[in-house]
């Protein structure tokens, strides 16, 4: 196939392009995702393509707009919701925790609900508390969502395309700094595996794991680090549930040294996740601790100084790693 | 009270047939005697959890469901025993599901308040309250997207309405135009709360009017009147003219689970509600106006008896499901098939 | 178009004094020369974030906050400059807020949607849309508890009628009766979406009547009408006789933040609601009632000039956070202290 | 100070009625709490003694009830907000991650947020799916709230004695199949501190961390774990957020195996928070690799059989010990 750089805002604009035009059940709802194009312009010429019964803008009221994405994908639709944001998600818990994640469950598998809900998280824009939060945490400890996190152009298609056609409810995690992103994206259908995590950098000194936005800065940590002679491994999760640990634990074995490095908080983070499973699963071939690079225990700061340090930089990857290869 | 007894309709106006008169009273017998049997059931240590039973308000679901085909979709909460029957679920595998069995309808994972069946479009019964409103608003989304020819009725009480997903799902309901009808069963108390102690207004149906939704009380304790309305709904529904709101008065007359001793009303107030007690006014009604005779009523009634009687039977020899089986159905991956297959 | 021009009442029934109707002027001005200004500083990269700016709205702040006393409690939206101005909160703090400065009112933690300032009683902009209703409701509940004098304000857009706690707050205040002013601020959109796209009727104070709460729609755009909507409801709130609901008419001149385009209406929407800008509109009737003269309205033009130059020079000299406090105000344990402390 | 016998449910209702009455500014909300006196009759009496002005009813609207208390809260009150079981609270969880727990960082400190939101969680009554889950991970990982999971009578008192007192949210979760547990409890005034883990069976071989019920099942463990000559040591962590991980080192240090035992999903669980510190912090001390023991990823089924393997029981505590210390 054919390549093209493109950012990773019209990857995802690809994917559901195509995916509408190849499905007629998909439908898109959100607030501002048809007249407007979307507040960061993702769901960009779909009104004007399929119309305004295939692509509905809501009014602002979450629960509804997540309630009524499980309801038309019990009555047979696909439907893709867009959150603005994901801390808007929050208002929508009890439809996605409550509801999405357990109906099938709970009336014995008689029903399947494939829908997704999509939207940017993360920091980095001093949007100030209620903007800035990475919700993965919340969506991966209840069972019965999947959870996915690109972090380049090809797989933010890839995998949309592939959360599209999932039969189960998928929370589609992009990140707001990733939109401008550009990247290689092959032309036509593409679908990226879920469940299969990405060696994005070779090496054989550490492991790093990470995902979404975090894994453009491992790799220019990594880069750095070559010119030191360390040779950092970094692995894109890309999927958070499933979560590819065969991947990561094939990868420390080789290593035995790993650093996670996640965006959100640290309690009950990722991070903490993967490394209690890598050294239950690897413990004699770890080195050293699995060490943990997380943003910091704090409500995101308004101020740039104070919100560059929330989260972790380039150079606080670099020297974990340079801390933990030592 | 603020509901009066109203004047009686002539049965006839109905256009419904002795056969159909005794069918609806059939199923409000059915649905009392499956509650009765199921309180016994449950004081034995045979059913567990949550059960809320619908005692009381029979002709609020055996009314609505009767002016339903099979292809409309029926969602509702935890008290769904009366939606789920009178839908047409077969009533061994309710109870089989509250015996937590694997012949329930839902494989035993949902006991009590979370029966479901696809077969005849029961979308589920749902424990969050006012949870399930706006999934019911999006089942009337897939069916207004999908030009089908069905409606969406979906059952809450007085206490949903103060949830904020009512109103979510009122306005977009009334904006998109969707086919939904929103039955609500004020049985005057949620939980242990009166009406007058959760909400600022007694009646519901301005609330919806505020909205631009058609808006009305209904007599939930006369199986006809509810059927006439939901009738008039659904029509609206099928016209494209969008969502109504009907304001079913009833009242439940055991306690709002099995585990309330439900000490926050006065016999009093019981005893003037079991005055109206549907199955005894209605078939009241059948044999003054001769459409029935008495034999007929207690023939009807020993048949449910004998029919709950089964339910029970088959409810206890059904085996459990497999222990090996926890984690299946937490993804579309895992089918139920065989024994369990829909 | 919902509202009609409406005949002008004459100034003298208001019971003010010159001085007192060129104050709300000047408030006006100051707010409408902040947010111009503001703007600029965005464009020019010292303000980030979301930034949304109150021009046009001006007279739904300043005439809503004229009817309060400095006891009464205010709690709006992420569109707060104007409401926290009008309260009282030193416009040099404002600014260095949003420079995300030290000496700012939320100490840079907080930015344009998260001014603060205890002193006055401004209680906070939110940015979770109808998020902050809960809470003022909640504030109207201690203000109710404790036997204070004051009541609570809070303001909120069209858009945010939509969201579930809006309701929910809105059902708890009437049936505690509870002291608070809920100020809707109709300006016709949220973000790009027009309100008969988003909701399911035009007019929202029905909403608030379906709940008992008298509603009342005003002219947003006369500074005179909103203090005397404002001052009739508090006075019902002191009254102990609960809460009420005002939906006042007005309009945004800018787009809904610094990030977006605005294509969404058109150049001549845009221009009506400039014949009715109440910068423009008051001063004339101040002129024309002979309350001031063109070189007064001059003169407070040039002062609030001079005033928010001061607020930019201000906040630009002021320092960042300190690095090392990125963790402090997390838990109460740390307090504001020295140069930081209230 | 003389001891009674009391249940964990009276213990909570003794602290309500003894802070109330000590300080005016206290007031309890939440449905059914007054009149009905509580879905689990916690707050038995409240209504009779003080009132309806300090012991209030709300409908059913779990957003406003969460509000209202940080409003309230905000105002000069210590309001004690019950939520009927957590499971409800999900629906509030904008207003508690949101609001409660940013409100005091996002408006640079200039307020405090006195607040305690309470209520039961957790399986074993057969509630399934919508009823049945534990939510502290969703809490603990946000910043700004203080989480505390008392397993005993005696703390179920005491910490909630604090948690009125305490300055910030405190998100203070019961265990239904708690209420009847009886246990010895100091008379008067008792205040358990925050952050101070218990250690509640002494043990050289393993040390088991735990909280809330399972405490109670890692004790059970314990007990015949010393019948076979092995000796776990049992620390029950009473407050999440803060955490004791002092206590936790201090004994894997002295044991240098450790299990980590909890209710709810293992994916981002407090169980991989914890094992995720001890590691790094402890990992030369330890003989084998952190194990966790956890509630199964489904959501909680009806059916008895399912239910009781959904959860660990006493006897994968003991197989899990005895693999450990083997
Ligand atoms: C969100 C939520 N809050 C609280 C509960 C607990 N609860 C279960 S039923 C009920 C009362 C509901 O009353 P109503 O809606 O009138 O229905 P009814 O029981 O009368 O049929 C309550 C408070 C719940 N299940 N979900
Ligand atoms: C819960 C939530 N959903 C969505 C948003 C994104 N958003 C911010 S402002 C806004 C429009 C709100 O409109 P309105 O309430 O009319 O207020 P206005 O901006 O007109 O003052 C939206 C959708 C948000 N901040 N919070
Ligand atoms: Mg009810
Ligand atoms: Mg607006």
């Amino acid at each position: 196939m054919s390549m093209r750089e493109i950012t990773y805002r019209d990857a995802l604009n690809e994917a559901l392009h195509e995916e509408m035009a190849r499905d007629p059940s998909v439908l898109v709802l959100g607030e501002e995702v048809a007249l407007y194009e979307g507040a960061y312009k993702v769901t960009r010429g779909l009104l004007a393509r399929f119309g305004e019964r295939r692509v509905k803008d809501t009014p602002i009221a979450e629960e509804v707009i997540a309630g009524s994405a499980i309801g038309a994908a019990m009555g047979g639709l696909r439907p893709v919701a867009e959150m603005m944001t994901w801390n808007f998600a929050i208002l929508a818990f009890d439809q996605i925790i409550n509801h999405a994640a357990k109906i099938r469950y709970m009336f014995g598998g008689r029903v399947k609900l494939p829908l997704v809900i999509r939207g940017p998280q993360g920091g980095g824009k001093q949007l100030a508390a209620q903007h800035s939060q990475s919700v993965e945490t919340w969506l991966a400890h209840c069972p019965g969502l999947k959870v996915v996190c690109p972090s380049s152009p090809a797989d933010a298609k890839g995998l949309l395309v592939t959360a599209i056609r999932d039969d189960d409810p998928v929370m589609f995690l992009e990140h707001e700094i990733l939109y401008n992103a550009k990247g290689n994206v092959p032309e036509g259908e593409i679908a990226v595996p879920f469940g299969q995590a990405a060696i994005v950098h070779q090496g054989s000194d550490v492991t790093i794991i990470t995902y979404s936005l975090m894994t453009l800065k491992a790799l220019k940590a990594a880069e750095e680090l070559e010119r030191d002679g360390i040779h950092a491994e970094v692995i894109d999760l890309r999927t958070l549930v499933p979560l590819d640990m065969e991947a990561v634990l094939a990868s420390v074995r080789k290593t035995n040294r790993a650093l996670v490095v996640q965006e959100g908080w640290p309690v009950c983070g990722m991070a903490s996740e993967i490394a209690a499973r890598i050294q239950e699963d690897a413990f004699d071939d770890l080195d050293a601790p699995v060490r943990r690079l997380t943003g910091k225990p704090v409500p995101m700061p308004y101020n740039r100084i104070l919100e560059a340090q929330a989260v972790p930089q380039v150079p606080d990857i670099v020297a974990e790693v340079r801390r933990l290869a030592a | 009270m603020t509901i009066r007894h109203e004047e009686r309709p002539v049965l006839t106006p109905h256009n419904l047939d002795e056969t159909e008169l005794l069918g609806l009273f059939r199923r409000m017998a059915l649905l009392r005697e499956f509650e009765e049997r199921t309180a016994e059931q449950y004081a034995r240590g045979r059913i567990w959890g949550f059960c809320h039973l619908y005692t009381g308000q029979e002709a609020v679901a055996v009314g609505a469901v009767s002016a339903l085909t099979r292809e409309d979709y029926v969602v509702t909460a935890y008290r769904d025993h009366g939606q789920a029957i009178a839908k047409g679920i077969d009533p061994k595998r309710v109870m089989a599901e509250l015996f937590g069995k694997r012949t329930g309808t839902s494989l035993g994972r949902g006991g009590s308040m979370h029966l479901f069946d696809r077969e005849v479009n029961f979308m589920g019964g749902y424990a969050i309250v006012g949870g399930h409103l706006p999934i019911a608003t999006g089942l009337a989304l897939a069916v207004q997207y999908r030009e089908e020819d069905r409606i969406v009725a979906t059952f809450f009480g007085d206490g949903a309405v103060a949830e904020g997903a009512f109103h979510e799902s009122l306005n977009l309901a009334q904006l998109w135009q969707l086919p939904v009808v929103f039955v609500l069963e004020n049985n005057l108390y949620g939980m242990g709360t009166a009406v007058e102690r959760a909400s600022a207004t007694r009646d519901f149906h301005p609330r919806a009017e505020a909205y631009g939704i058609p808006g009305e009380a209904v007599d939930g304790m006369d199986v006809l009147a509810v059927r006439e309305a939901v009738t008039r709904a659904r029509d609206r529904a099928l016209d494209g003219k969008g969502p109504s709101f009907l304001e079913m008065k009833t009242y439940r007359f055991r306690p709002h689970s099995m585990s309330d001793p439900g000490r926050y009303r006065t016999r009093g107030e019981v005893d003037i509600w079991r005055q109206r007690d549907p199955l005894r006014t209605f078939p009241e009604r059948l044999i003054e106006e001769e459409v029935a005779t008495r034999e007929q009523i207690d023939v009807i009634l020993g048949e449910v008896e004998e029919e709950v009687r089964e339910c029970i039977a088959f409810a206890e020899e059904s085996p459990h499901p497999e222990p090996a089986d926890l984690m299946r159905f937490v993804w579309a991956a895992d089918e139920p098939e065989g024994e369990d297959g829909p």
